[in-house]
């Protein structure tokens, strides 16, 4: 940005790696053009599959019937890889809360205080939704971590005050309650994730919920960009 | 019921212009505080106009509801974030436009 | 009969193309930044007009999410970027 | 139905307009702009294309997370340039700053 200034000179310089980036970036546009072009033109693909077992899932909106029961490691691994980008994250630095040196606008506290519990109403309602038409743990999870980014915009340094253990509870509900469904299935004479018939609609409304609360936090901690040191620093 | 489709249709046309109207306030004004005049009051007056003609055309209070809690919701972002830039800009000490 | 929400649609979307020239041009940030409050407002408008066109409620629910979401972007611009930015000039731009 | 072909037509214009702006800019703060703006149009996109699951975490993740995130990421790179420069004047000019604590017009 320090370098934007317009009027920079030498911009325009002819450069032969920009060159080779730009023909390796036209194989790849090619190559791609080609798989598109010999794709299997008229196929349905796996939507008939997916409408012929969507009873057994228990839910009734194919997404969310793919994502949480026919495919349901693969979404097991997703939720294990945004842990792990947490961990990542808090073990590369600590959060610094930035105290702004201008005082918050009143008017921005009150819009906060009233748009964060709507935001984890409406997350708490996609989650729901997700049972039947579009939303889902990801979605909602998705609007829980944008509450606790206002909040933390706001300079109301949740993150900090909640208790360290509570919040790693948090990060590690969603992961530990698919891993705990996943293994129960297991030790009752079932495959990994195969869940009971006739009641997998409410073990996926469960894994949602869980998950929703951990993307949502992981999120947020994203945002912060590292371990909740405790104290606030102003800089 | 045909009575209040055709009201409907007129408060969405009525809408557009507001829409238009921010749009090109957003380019054509001189200096941020009129840019956010434009941006913040027509749009939501279009978008108020709009929701207001789809909730006369839509069939059950649920959808009614629904439509101007998000018309709620936009007017509270808007005003807070015209608000909040405003403010900053006043106390970046931005000079507002005058007439030369 | 719905094409003419499409139509309707298709016009706030020609307005929102139109706002864009402002993030190019805008001489403060905050221009910029404004441009994406009137993609939020324009934004809810057609998702709106769209889910009667196209007879999708789901759309509503999208529609929900932008409105919601609408103030996030400002306000942390407001805080983190624009306010209190102590290498900055009069004119706004964050040197 | 061409209506709906135009509406299309002018939304992926748009985005490749915005997508093409984006790389080529050089101010980044504008880039981050032009990068919220693009997610929200991609939310209409998602729509097109019948996939309202993905509009709706693309509108969560587009319009409210990333972009605070980036101007987020965007102060914190400043910042850290900044001390940079501030050590880079403390060797070079050590007097210069000392005697008139002119921190900010060296930046």
């Amino acid at each position: 940005m320090m370098m934007s200034k317009p009027g920079i000179s030498g911009r325009r310089r002819f450069d032969p790696f920009l060159l080779l980036i730009f023909l390796l970036v036209l194989l790849l546009t090619l190559i791609l053009a080609r798989a598109v072009c010999t794709l299997p033109m008229g196929g349905e693909g796996l939507a008939g599959e997916v409408a012929r077992f969507q009873q057994q899932s228990g839910v009734e909106s194919p997404v969310t019937a793919v994502l949480l029961n026919f495919r349901g490691y693969d979404t097991l691994l997703e939720v294990m890889v945004l842990l792990l980008a947490v961990i990542g994250v808090w073990s590369l630095a600590t959060a610094s809360f930035v105290k702004n040196s201008f005082a918050t606008s009143p008017v921005q506290i009150s819009v906060v205080r009233l748009l964060a519990p709507l935001m984890c109403l409406v997350a708490a309602y996609l989650v729901r939704q997700g049972t039947h038409l579009a939303g889902g743990a990801f979605q909602g999870g998705a609007v829980l971590g944008a509450a606790g980014v206002l909040l933390l915009v706001t300079e109301l340094p949740w993150l900090s005050v909640v208790p360290s253990l509570l919040l790693r509870i948090g990060l590690l509900l969603g992961p530990l309650c698919f891993l705990a469904v996943a293994i129960l299935c297991m030790f009752s004479g079932r495959q990994l994730l195969q869940y009971p018939s006739g009641e997998a609609g409410w073990i996926v409304l469960l894994i949602e919920s869980a998950c929703a609360v951990s993307i949502g936090l992981t999120l947020a901690s994203l945002f912060a960009g590292g371990r909740p040191g405790g104290d606030v620093s102003d800089d | 019921m045909d009575i209040l489709h055709n009201a409907g249709m007129f408060f969405i046309i009525l809408g557009l212009p507001f829409f238009l109207s921010g749009t090109v306030g957003l380019l054509r004004f001189p200096d941020i505080f009129t840019r956010l005049h434009a941006l913040t009051k027509a749009d939501n007056v279009g978008l108020g106009l709009i929701i207001f003609g789809l909730a006369l055309q839509s069939d059950s209070w649920l959808m009614v509801a629904r439509l101007f809690l998000i018309w709620l919701l936009v007017l509270i972002a808007s005003s807070a974030s015209c608000h909040l830039v405003a403010r900053c800009a006043m106390q970046k000490k931005i000079q507002p436009w005058s007439r030369p | 009969m719905s094409r003419i929400y499409i139509f309707f649609a298709l016009i706030l979307l020609a307005a929102i193309a139109a706002g864009m020239v402002r993030i190019l041009r805008g001489p403060t940030a905050a221009d910029r930044m404004m441009v994406a409050q009137l993609f939020g407002t324009c934004g809810v408008a057609i998702l709106l007009l769209l889910a009667k066109g196209l007879d999708n409620m789901v759309l509503l629910d999208i529609a929900l999410v932008f409105s919601l979401l609408a103030a996030l972007a400002t306000m942390t611009f407001v805080r983190r970027t624009w306010q209190g930015n102590d290498g900055e000039g009069a004119d706004g731009y964050p040197s | 139905m061409t209506l709906i072909m135009l509406f299309d037509i002018l939304l992926v214009a748009t985005l490749l307009w915005l997508a093409w702006r984006l790389l080529a800019t050089e101010d980044i703060f504008k880039a981050v702009v032009l990068f919220i703006s693009f997610g929200l149009l991609m939310a209409l996109a998602w729509v097109r294309m019948r996939a309202p699951d993905v509009a709706l975490a693309e509108a969560a993740l587009g319009a409210g997370l990333t972009g605070p995130l980036f101007l987020s990421a965007l102060r914190r790179m400043e910042r850290i340039r900044k001390e940079e420069r501030r050590v880079d004047t403390d060797e070079d000019r050590d007097d210069d700053v000392k005697a008139g604590n002119k921190r900010k017009e060296t930046i």
